[in-house]
């Protein structure tokens, strides 16, 4: 075992892809000379060369469209958009081209791409720079959506994301960079993307949650387990195509659900959730199921607003408990 | 036309090749339009019909290896380019035979035999993954061209900006084609661009740029192989305008409230058709008699992709959700 | 009483508005000569002139933002962005500025504009021109959704979004341009857009829909009623904010609840609706929310591919009889 | 610095106006950047050093009632600009009686009263806004520029090239004010740009564009002098581009990777304050003993602007959701 940050392990990650396959390039906005934004590819241009470590202008739609373009030209590039809230500028290219490309031409093409992004809240950086937009990207057919919240994934998942055919959204919260933690000193590495994973067994009610909020529901399942309430964590890991019959399967033995989701609530992926949930398990349910997210405001400057406006550990803990009438 | 144009093989076989190609595109409109009304073809169709010419001279400079990335009226591009008239009618149609499958529709026509991307429907959209094919050939030093065709109306969105910056900055092998014909659905140029002359915003990227007569297919092909030869020997874009002009509607939704009959009319005297026959003609390339055989021909060809569209299969309801997502088998 | 067509109705709302209030005016693509899109803004080139029916290029995160500016500048524009699959490109102005200024400028700025969009599939437009987006705005604090799904609100929505101080997003569906209806001769028109209307009532069952699936919703309410089975049909005419009350007195009184959604299922709007039923009278209910919705893939062109799609009479009917078991 | 400035007034009033509102600007940024380090600051944090004279230039030339569109490098246009620095310190603060009640904080600084619109933090995302407060103005009749900043990096987003467009199709009155420091973040603009002349772009819209010393106040304020007049006379846009140059990180968690100390260095010794210094002084405008005066000026709004953010109160948490959408009651 090591001891490495999320940082290190997506830097890994993007080091061992470049040397795995010569059809990988990174491009984006500061991935080559400023090191990454968030300094995930510092170091790479010195190793790979501007051509694989290629940094654009400021033109989300026109480097996420070419990148969208070398995919289906045979490449198989890593596109980083700094962060969800420029993802707004590429939207198009991701939604109308690299979703749909596939489909439009009766199955002749395949778009495989990997677009990463930092995503969420919690750093006061205010409305334009703290979106957590997962739900709009877990909403389209043709897309597959990951999440890294651990280590291991965040050193594991670029390369599955790579496997798949399809585009692939890579979702990294910015408030994951700098978590620490043991991950084993050689792979394989691969994370099955198919599935959820449980990372914590419990028995009393389910939390459902994925990203930079693990961390906040496992903080909240270990309070509650110190007051003898246990709670079944599930880390979602790709929010489309859902691993349903995971949540369902762990919600049949708790009985209860808590989602915890830092999207806004209105139109969250939290509420869809709860909507397969009522759909697959209604009759397992010994209390409604509840949602930990985000007030439905842009996310204030100051750290106490902020910190208000977010799913915070004492919510979790306090919607277990609503579940459970305790 | 001209008297003369270089570099173009000014031979019988290779006029009545051109002759055929726009023929047939403005025979299969034509019965597109037919079938409109008659709802056997569904959906938005936006004619080509007055600006066969640019298709048809651009494809002469391109290879079978290069990449085409073409709008949402594309049927031209698609026939000049060699796709099956039978497929892309089935494809108007709806059918499981049709190019995608019936997927696509008009708007999306596509070949990855003939790497035909498509038939993009978002104005502006194509251009970004142009960039990025070509820079995917760049990188695996592939020597192809990536054509990209749009309109003049595209010129406004950002995506024209970022694209041509990204091609010219990374030297990129594309051919930009801008079909200028002078109206966005029903918005004059000059309503729409504060600088009319699109060549000049081309050029405000550092790249080559030249504007042609867009009816006369002689002179594209010309402009055309000019072009292509650069980008092939320097590796950077290359873009061309074609001033052409819509003979019929924008789409079959249009009143054509923004322009007056007698402009169209203008126009269409110096249509892509009339003015190579007649030029063909007193050249003595062509006779009356070889237009009578092409057009004997492409009746044929015209006939027969209506018969095979409408003979075709249906795809089934079961595979509405096919083609969303690749199967692992497909994985290369 | 007159009849007229959703598209004169719309029509004659923005000729009312243009009258009402110099402030206002509308732009976007082929507004003026051509007459719209849609044929909306047919003649009132003529008699409101260039400035008023603006023309704009091709440009729709320009134009939009310049309409987000103008309202800032103390105008009241109505932003016409062709087709919600469009809107893509102009997402960064409408989230990022338009729902955010507000707020960030600490409730100094109000924007006051008004952006409409036609919406949905149908026609067979295929991929890129049939897109349902309404739960992506439905999702974003500062913007108010509403969906005209009637003559009457399509007459009368527009002054009242215009009336709301802060962006509102209207949603047109393409198939309802040409539906005809009764209207009264006369106004006022105004509607209260803070609250759902019930389109039918009923005590079995309670279908929730919006926008062009309530012709459908009301269609598949009609058959059930001759078979006995007595539905109430609620038009939620605002998607944000929702008006949780109406929908949870609704279910209260008829025990199930279906809901009717053109967007995908993963992610929609229905998704939220669901899980508010959930939160809000989960006791109430004898059998488990359903939703009928899209389903996962682009829209293909094929007329039968497109149809079998998209929510149909049968499956809404299929839904009702299945929450009542029946 | 050259010897002669047209159009400015030479008067040691304005040349001491001048040094102080830089000299503010740069202790004002200095003691943000300690707060920083103590944490009293958080979230991002992008100085202007080095940059102060086109901030303090443009103003020069704009009237009260015009108005101002500012990226998230804004504390220096703000300042400029007139807003208290009580009021921008506590918005840094996030306290409630911030400019923004602590909601914006640094890229966010807003003040209704000075029109200055804000702080936008999405790089180009201003820009379609200026056109639209303009496009207002024009259509009320009212007399107004509205003075767009954005960097040079701007300039390769679609938003820079649509927002061009429409400023120059519907003539429109937009100063365009590219401060091009030579990077955005880590990017150099030969890395960003196929064509590095900023005002050929600008040119490539009809709109007319001149070039600047950004280190040059006087400059800088003939050169927007001239522009506003062309602006108000001709109700069309004007593009200025600043070359300046930015001293300290891109922001605080920037390492500088991507350029070379002695860059830095050789710039800094052409720095607005310096420079300036130089000139007044041998120009006999100010003294050694002026400015020793304004530095103390300076201390004392620097210091009391900490002290007010310092005492300023907290928003309380239950007005999370307030300012999300507008009070029925302040509907104009
Ligand atoms: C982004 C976008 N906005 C609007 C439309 C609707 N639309 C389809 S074609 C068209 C006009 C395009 O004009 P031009 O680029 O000149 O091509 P042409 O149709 O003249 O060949 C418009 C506005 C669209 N498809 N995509
Ligand atoms: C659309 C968008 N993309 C990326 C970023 C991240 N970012 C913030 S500032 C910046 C550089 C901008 O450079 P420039 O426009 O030259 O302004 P400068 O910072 O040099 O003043 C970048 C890439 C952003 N805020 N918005
Ligand atoms: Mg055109
Ligand atoms: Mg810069």
């Amino acid at each position: 075992m090591r001891r490495i940050t999320y940082r290190d392990a997506i830097r890994e990650a993007l080091r061992e892809a470049m040397q795995k396959d010569e059809r990988v390039f990174l491009m984006g906005e500061d991935v080559g000379r400023y090191g990454g934004a968030y300094a995930c590819s510092k170091g790479l241009l010195d190793e790979f060369g501007e051509e694989r470590i290629r940094d654009t202008p400021l033109s989300e739609s026109g480097f996420t469209g070419a990148g969208i373009g070398a995919a289906l030209g045979g490449m198989r590039p890593i596109v980083e958009v700094m962060t969800v809230n420029f993802s707004l500028l590429c939207l198009d290219q991701i939604v109308n081209n690299a979703a749909t490309l596939r489909h439009m031409s009766g199955g002749q093409f395949s778009v495989p791409v990997v677009i990463r992004m930092a995503t969420g809240a919690g750093r006061q950086l205010a409305a334009q720079h703290s979106h957590s937009l997962e739900n709009w990207y877990a909403h389209v057919p043709g897309l597959r959506v990951v999440a890294p919240a651990t280590i291991a994934d965040a050193r594991g998942m670029l390369w599955s994301a790579l496997e798949d055919p399809d585009p692939v959204i890579m979702f990294e919260h910015a408030t994951l960079y700098n978590e620490e933690g043991d991950i084993a000193a050689e792979g394989p590495w691969a994370v099955d993307i198919d599935r959820a994973a449980v990372r914590r067994e419990g028995k009393d009610a389910t939390i459902i949650t994925y990203g930079g909020s693990l961390p906040k529901a496992l903080a909240a399942a270990q309070t509650l387990g110190e007051e003898g309430v246990s709670c079944e964590v599930i880390d979602l890991r790709t929010l489309r195509p859902l691993d349903t019959e995971r949540i369902l399967s762990s919600v049949a033995n708790t009985h209860r659900a808590v989602i915890v989701d830092e999207g806004w609530r209105t139109g969250s992926l939290a509420g869809e959730i709860s909507a397969q949930i009522m759909e697959g398990a209604f009759f397992e349910l010994d209390a409604p199921v509840a949602r930990v997210c985000t007030a439905e405001t842009p996310i204030p400057y100051a750290r106490h607003l902020e910190a208000a406006a977010l799913p915070s550990v004492d919510a979790i803990i306090a919607a277990v408990r609503r579940t459970l009438r305790r | 036309m001209r008297e003369a144009y270089d570099r173009v093989d000014l031979t019988t076989e290779h006029m009545r090749d051109l002759a055929h190609q726009m023929i047939l595109i403005r025979r299969f409109e034509e019965k597109c339009a037919e079938l409109y009304s008659a709802e056997k073809i569904r959906g938005f169709l936006h004619l080509y019909i007055g600006e066969e010419a640019n298709a048809v001279g651009v494809m002469q400079a391109l290879k079978p290896d290069d990449n085409i990335v073409a709008t949402y009226r594309e049927h031209g591009h698609a026939l000049a380019r060699g796709l099956p008239a039978t497929e892309v009618m089935a494809e108007m149609y709806g059918k499981a035979s049709g190019s995608s499958r019936g997927r696509g529709g008009s708007m999306h026509i596509c070949s990855a035999a003939h790497r035909f991307y498509g038939g993009f429907a978002i104005v502006g959209g194509g251009l970004p993954l142009a960039v990025g094919l070509a820079l995917a050939d760049k990188m695996r030093g592939n020597d192809r061209v990536t054509c990209c065709f749009f309109g003049e109306g595209a010129a406004a969105e950002g995506e024209f900006h970022e694209s041509l910056n990204l091609a010219a900055l990374w030297k990129l092998p594309v051919l930009f084609v801008c079909e200028n014909n002078g109206y966005a659905m029903g918005t004059a140029l000059e309503r729409s661009e504060s600088e009319t002359d699109i060549c000049r915003h081309a050029q405000s990227y550092q790249i080559p740029a030249a504007a042609v007569d867009g009816m006369d297919v002689l002179a594209v092909e010309e402009a055309a192989r000019d072009a292509t030869e650069k980008i092939r020997a320097s590796e950077g874009p290359f873009f061309l305008e074609n001033r052409t002009y819509r003979f019929r509607a924008h789409s079959m939704f249009d009143a054509e409230l923004y322009r007056a009959k007698e402009e169209v009319a203008e126009w269409e005297k110096r249509g892509p058709l009339v003015q190579f026959k007649r030029w063909t003609i007193e050249n003595d390339f062509l006779s009356d008699d070889d237009y009578a055989m092409i057009e004997q021909d492409v009746a044929v060809i015209v006939n027969d992709a209506v018969a095979f569209a409408e003979d075709a299969p249906w795809e089934a309801e079961e595979d509405l959700l096919k083609d969303v997502t690749t199967p692992a088998a497909a994985v290369l």
